[in-house]
């Protein structure tokens, strides 16, 4: 039925991308003063914020755990994200699926064992969908919880790859999603080992292997590019706290804000 | 919500232990499942498959219906998954715990999203006007845009662990086992057959996806095929592969969970290849033995 | 709404605004510092972000075109340019942190109760700019805010970011056009037309019956990216809260604020000065007095937010930048 | 030395793991992105950004959120809330008098929930909690003022974390980042050992605060929160300094709520010290 | 168990009916415990306080053991069971509008009497008949596996067996026997077999 060419004649995407390029990226921390820690990350027209609350005292008791913190993953997908105007409920089973994903994304990542009783909330806003709703949650959580000064044993970054015939392209956009087999990973960078794998469409064993090994490469990759934000962020923070020894540079730094 | 009782220390420490030797507490190898068996009902479509102690039901049933409005040409397939107390005190009525919506969706995906049935085919007419169907004695006349609805209804009855990949198994011998009523189309206007008058037809298939689960288990996350009800409580991690016989890759969805190495993650698929070979080979004898049981009528 | 407040604390409070010296040094009729920023949604037809203190709401405005019932009879005039809208207001739970979720809900359906009352206020929306074919065609306006997060004061916050969000919208330019024959119009049915399927066979049943040649549909006009302001933009109504603590009233209220004060009253305020509506929300009643300078108050001071929102409006550079109001008084 | 979270220090064979960091495979490896700190073989990393985590000794500012049984539940910003034992409050009636039943049954009407109180951080139980005691004068119940919270890295310790400002308004630099700004005190009027009666020491009324005062109140307020935004910390010092050009450039409470004045207020006052 | 003076006898639950003189018995296959007073039974602690520990019994509501209700526990010198640890104990008080209690040790002697917390092992979950049928001294089963190896066990009236023998090998097989009697698809015949085979 799709006319939707993935690749045109020049080995070009849709939107003029190579096969193994990834859109634009850009983060941004401390995007809500009011939460422990908060991020802001978009991947082109993708664009997901996440606030991370805690570690705090639990509000529903009964549910807390003797040994380690309890994380809470809260989604809320922007009525206007997709093309299509939705008001999603709560009990959207998507939605609800996305979270126990994240969830189990950062439940083994997060040093819980740390603040047993405690819980961990945190809540990801989709403000705008354009393909790669998975990576854009998990990376901005990601980023939230390194703001909020919450303990992990690494980053997780995650990124979505495809395959037309045999070639594999990284970072999908929606139209390529729906029209593509795709999978989503999320990779810890250090161990090279990866948590989240996930793949909802058809395609023959043989093929799979390429596809996935290129997305977990793309995904330390961009590790790299949230570390960046991390550090230059943290970097003004420490300037700020010295205090007087380093005003001049200082000013600067917050002028790139 | 109740929460499950957790498993108790001596169980962790002693299964992770047995793991390490590459020993199950019931006996089988890290990669070996337990014993799966089919049985079919007395209607057709209705299937209790299980594995090991845990034990599903699927059953199906097929009315007349009109499309979704943006897929005319379409037929309808309804995936109704029911967790109930009986199979295990950890679930409940009312809303569903997340392990229960994973569940369901990766069924969803399984046998919906990977287009096993052949849903063009459940059309019956694709016209645009509608009138009134009438009846006759035993054969129905259907005009309009219709098409079959299938209602697939999925029940646990126990769970010691592996919940998921007996009931794929279960849900896709449900579809094969299943006949839909004959129709015949003769203009705008659809003849629909009892079966005392013409045999019921089998539905469409394009391919038989089957899920097989595993789940990383002690210290040194070893994994582990087909995992028991305690397994499942202590494991690091879960993974699940949907495959058809033809080496085709459905849905993998590991959520989360333990971190591990790529080749991990592909020696699995390959294990999971042969396993759906032989639950595909255990699901055709089966179903060949079923209807050599079963006599049809045909007029 | 915030976290409870020790007895000390809320008197402290209380006795400061009774004195006209609040926590934050402003007088009674301040305003924080407002910011805005339009544009912020690129997949919406207009959007706006407004920030008062920790008060943060985004809004985005999706317009879709939608078939108009087809009834002949009736009031043809009211039929024709029957303005449709949907909205919703959704509170995220980092909004208010300190609220289990399970009140939020309550919260959203009010302030969307709000909003679907200000977008029904009447000869609020141009009706006559969002008919695409007379009787058949219309744009349907989707106002859908977020509050992000909570610094009191949300509903002026929330009216100021639908506001700038309707300012910024943009009504695609749409050409319409009539169907020859029968012939045609059947053969058009089906696949999709300049982006837009026609629903129902009956529209065009209904149109031959009529033997009128009418528009039937439309396209739209090549090379018009931009589209055309919402007419009568500047006139839109500004919301004004006041807080009431007898015998003093005060706006633009902190959270501690709100928390000891029994009564509000939200207004609309045309920029002309004209008052189209009035909410009150809260335990305490109101003497006919005290509402009379209440909404003395309440006019001047709305109109002077709707002429300070304007020209921030009018400036170019807030598209891309997003800009801060000064404090008014 | 900055770091991020999996980022490899150092060899664990060398340094002994502290906060903020775990060891893999032999090497020390940080979970917290901040600065690496040394001392002697131990190494950490500080988190620019955290909640509060106590330690004994230090000086919170905490909000009653529950009354349980001979215990209060306090909120210290931290990933649990503090305890607050009967036991370790001061009952009215004399500073050794011994808690009784009929105090249990009353525990509201020295605390209840919302209120806010200074106290100390007690040596604390096997679980992590924090546990605080009020018994000194120097704590207990606050009034006369507004609370400003602000993150907790902001606050570093000092000798004392009960300041008087030259404009008359008294500061409490809780260790967890909650502030309290209130009306001075003067020493001798405050209630001594004598006279310690349960009116006075868990009373809910302000004393009259004249207009001078709460405009101060709010001018230090306001500032706090420029300093906060900018992650300066936080000491008696720079307040002052920065109240005094307040009042030098002649800008009202209100004023300092411009995001332009305050931004000159910090590069003023910094540039100073 | 059923057992009534006077009046006509009648069943409430479904089982086998047994009779010995004057009693009457319906054995079961019910899994869910009912904690009645002298009973022992294994359990998992849930929750830890200063003054008693909350154990799961299987049964509907969690049970109390106290902190100093083991053998030479006092004030200061209390046992130090974590949540997840086993013990085995016995009903001291069961009231059916009350939480049962538990205790580690005869109550009179104090001494510990084999009960207390059990340690590595493992436990193994079967129906209340199959451990009635454990703990009737004349049954084949673990006097046959004792023939093999040795090993210990406890055995829970509340449906938990806890087995511990020289290798995991052997708890495994031990623990897989005393399944295999549960199992209603399985004969004793079956049963006795696999351990006359059981390779350890």
């Amino acid at each position: 039925m799709s006319r939707f060419e993935p690749l045109n004649a020049g080995n070009l995407r849709s939107d003029g991308r190579r096969p193994l390029e990834l859109r634009s990226f850009s983060a941004e921390l401390t995007t809500h003063p009011s939460a422990d820690g908060s991020a802001s990350v978009s991947h082109g027209l993708t664009q997901v914020t996440a606030c991370v609350y805690g570690p705090r005292e639990a509000k529903n008791r009964a549910q807390t755990m003797h040994d380690r913190a309890l994380v809470n993953i809260e989604v809320e997908v922007a009525p206007w994200a997709g093309e299509v105007r939705r008001q999603r409920t709560k009990g959207d089973r998507r939605t609800a699926e996305f979270a126990a994903s994240v969830k189990a994304t950062f439940e083994p990542v997060i040093q819980t064992t740390l603040y047993p009783r405690s819980e961990i909330d945190i809540h990801i806003h989709v403000l705008q969908l354009d393909g790669g709703l998975l990576q854009a949650g998990i990376n901005a959580t990601t980023l939230a919880l390194v703001d909020a000064g919450i303990p992990m044993l690494d980053y997780v970054s995650s990124l979505s790859a495809g395959l037309y015939h045999t070639t594999a392209m990284l970072d999908l956009t929606n139209l390529e999603e729906s029209d593509l087999p795709s999978v989503t990973v999320a990779v810890l960078p250090r161990s090279g080992k990866v948590t989240l794998v996930s793949m909802e469409t058809r395609l023959h064993v043989d093929r799979f292997e390429e596809m996935f090994k290129l997305a977990m490469e793309g995904g330390k990759v961009l590790r790299g590019e949230m570390d960046k934000v991390v550090r230059e962020r943290t970097k003004v923070l420490a300037r700020q706290m010295e205090g007087g020894a380093a005003q001049d540079e200082d000013r600067m730094e917050t002028d790139d804000l | 919500m109740p929460r499950d009782v957790e498993p108790s220390i001596n169980q962790r420490d002693f299964i992770f232990s047995a793991i390490q030797q590459g020993l199950r507490v019931d006996g089988r190898s890290p990669l070996q499942a337990r014993k799966t068996t089919i049985r079919f009902g007395n209607s057709l479509g209705w299937v209790e498959c299980s594995i090991g102690e845990t034990r599903v039901v699927a059953q199906i049933s097929a009315t007349v219906t009109r499309p979704y409005f943006d897929r005319p040409f379409e037929g309808i397939i309804v995936i109704h998954t029911e967790f109930s107390p009986m199979a295990s005190s950890a679930y409940e009525t009312g809303r569903p715990s997340e392990e229960e919506i994973t569940m369901a969706r990766i069924l969803e995906k399984t046998i919906r999203r990977s287009e096993a049935l052949d849903r063009e085919a459940l059309c019956i007419l694709a016209g645009q006007k509608v009138s009134v169907p009438h009846r006759e004695t035993n054969t129905k006349i259907v005009r309009g845009q219709q098409v079959w609805t299938l209602r697939l209804t999925i029940q646990f009855l126990a769970d010691e662990g592996n919940l998921l990949d007996c009931a794929c198994m279960a849900a896709m011998a449900a579809l094969r086992h299943f006949r839909k009523p004959e129709v015949e189309v003769v203009g705008d206007e659809a003849t629909m057959f009892s079966p005392e008058e013409r045999a019921p037809v089998p539905l469409a298939l394009h391919h038989q996806p089957l899920c097989v689960s595993f789940v990383s288990l002690g210290p040194r996350n070893t994994p582990v095929m087909d995992p028991s009800r305690l397994e499942e409580q202590l494991a690091h991690g879960k993974m699940t592969i949907s495959l058809n016989a033809q080496k085709e890759i459905c849905v993998l969805q590991k959520a989360g969970g333990v971190a591990l190495p790529a080749d991990e993650v592909l020696h699995a698929v390959n294990v999971a290849v042969s396993r759906v070979r032989d639950m595909s080979d255990l699901l055709n004898r089966s179903l060949e033995e079923d209807s050599r049981t079963r006599v049809i009528e045909v007029r | 709404m915030a976290a409870p407040l020790s007895k000390a604390e809320s008197s402290y409070l209380s006795t400061g605004l009774l004195l006209s010296e609040r926590a934050d040094g402003r007088s009674l009729l301040d305003y924080r510092p407002i910011t805005l920023a339009t544009g912020v949604v690129p997949s919406a037809n207009g959007s706006a972000r407004a920030r008062v203190g920790d008060t943060d709401v985004l809004v985005a405005v999706k317009l879709d075109a939608v078939r108009l019932d087809d009834v002949v009879d009736g009031d043809d005039e009211r039929q024709e340019g029957k303005a449709q809208f949907v909205c919703s207001v959704e509170c995220s739970p980092s909004a208010l942190p300190h609220l289990p979720t399970d009140t939020l809900p309550d919260l959203s359906s009010d302030l969307t109760t709000l909003l679907s009352y200000y977008l029904s206020l009447p000869s609020l929306l141009p009706l006559r700019q969002l008919l695409i074919v007379p009787r058949r065609r219309a744009w349907q306006l989707s106002v859908d805010a977020l509050l992000l997060s909570y610094g009191g004061n949300v509903t002026d916050v929330l009216f100021a970011a639908v506001r700038a969000a309707l300012w910024d919208l943009r009504v695609p330019k749409t050409r319409n056009f009539v169907y020859d024959t029968p012939d045609a119009a059947d053969s058009a049915l089906g696949p999709g037309l300049g982006g837009f399927r026609i629903e129902r066979a009956g529209v065009l049943d209904h149109a031959r019956g009529l033997r009128r040649p009418e528009a039937a549909d439309f396209e739209l006009e090549d090379g018009s990216d931009e589209g055309v302001p919402l007419e009568g933009r500047e006139l839109l109504p500004v919301c004004i809260t006041l807080n009431l603590l007898t015998p003093i009233f005060y706006l633009d209220a902190l959270p501690a604020e709100e928390a000891c004060t029994p009564c509000r009253v939200i207004l609309f305020v045309r920029p002309s000065g004209a008052l189209c509506g009035l909410h009150r929300v809260g335990d305490s009643e109101i003497m006919p007095a005290e509402l009379k300078q209440v909404l003395h108050e309440a006019v001047k001071h709305g109109q002077e937010l709707a002429k300070a929102l304007n020209d921030r409006l009018r400036d170019p550079k807030i598209a891309s930048l997003g800009s801060n109001l000064g404090a008014f008084s | 030395m900055l770091t991020s979270p999996g980022e490899v220090i150092t060899s664990a064979m060398e340094f002994m793991r502290g906060h903020g960091t775990f060891v893999e495979d032999g090497s020390v490896v940080a979970s917290l992105s901040g600065t690496i700190e040394r001392v002697n073989k131990l190494v950490s990393v500080r988190a620019l950004q955290t909640r509060y985590h106590g330690e004994v000794g230090d000086l919170v500012v905490g909000r009653i959120t529950e009354v349980q049984a001979a215990r209060w539940k306090v909120d210290v910003n931290s990933h649990q809330d503090a305890i607050l034992r009967l036991s370790s409050v001061n009952l009215p009636g004399g500073v050794q008098r011994r808690k009784l039943e009929s105090d249990e049954l009353e525990m509201r009407k020295f605390f209840e929930e919302g209120d806010l109180l200074v106290a100390e951080v007690q040596p604390m139980h096997g679980d992590g909690v924090l546990s605080l005691h009020t018994r000194s004068l120097k704590y207990g119940k606050l009034r006369n003022g507004q609370l400003i919270s602000v993150s907790p890295v902001l606050i570093r310790r000092r000798s004392t974390h009960f300041c008087t400002l030259p404009c008359g308004v008294d500061l409490i630099l809780g260790m967890n980042g909650y502030i309290w700004i209130a009306k001075h005190v003067a020493e001798n009027e405050r209630e001594g050992e004598e006279g310690f009666d349960a009116e006075a020491v868990y009373s809910n009324k302000n004393d009259d605060i004249d207009l001078e005062t709460r405009a101060a109140i709010s001018r230090v307020s306001n500032l706090i929160s420029i300093f906060a935004r900018h992650s300066v910390p936080l000491t008696d010092t720079i307040l002052a300094k920065a109240y005094d050009w307040a009042v030098q450039q002649e800008l009202s409470p209100k004023d300092l709520l411009r995001t332009e004045t305050g931004d000159n207020m910090v590069e003023m006052v910094t540039a100073l010290a | 168990m059923l057992h009534t003076p006077g009046n006509p006898v009648t069943a409430h639950r479904p089982g086998v009916l047994h009779s010995k003189k004057q009693q009457h018995w319906v054995e079961t296959e019910s899994r869910r415990y009912i904690p009645a007073p002298q009973e022992s039974v294994i359990g998992v602690i849930v929750h830890r306080s200063a003054e008693a520990y909350r154990v799961d019994l299987g049964s509907a509501h969690l049970a109390t053991l106290d902190a100093l209700a083991f053998e030479g526990a006092t004030k200061r010198n209390r046992p130090a069971l974590k949540v997840g640890n086993l013990v085995y104990a016995r009903v001291s008080l069961a009231n059916r509008d009350m939480d049962p209690e538990l205790e580690c040790f005869d109550a009179t002697t104090r001494k510990a009497d084999g009960f207390g917390e059990l340690k590595d092992g493992f436990m193994v979950e079967c129906s209340l008949g199959t451990c009635r049928k454990l703990l009737d001294s004349t049954h084949f089963l673990l006097p046959a596996l004792a023939q093999k190896f040795p090993f210990e066990v406890a055995v829970g009236v509340n449906g938990r067996v806890w087995v511990r023998a020289g290798s995991t090998k052997a708890t495994i097989g031990v623990s897989r026997a005393i399944q295999m009697l549960d199992n209603r698809r399985t004969s004793d015949e079956e049963v006795a077999s696999y351990i006359q085979q059981m390779d350890v």
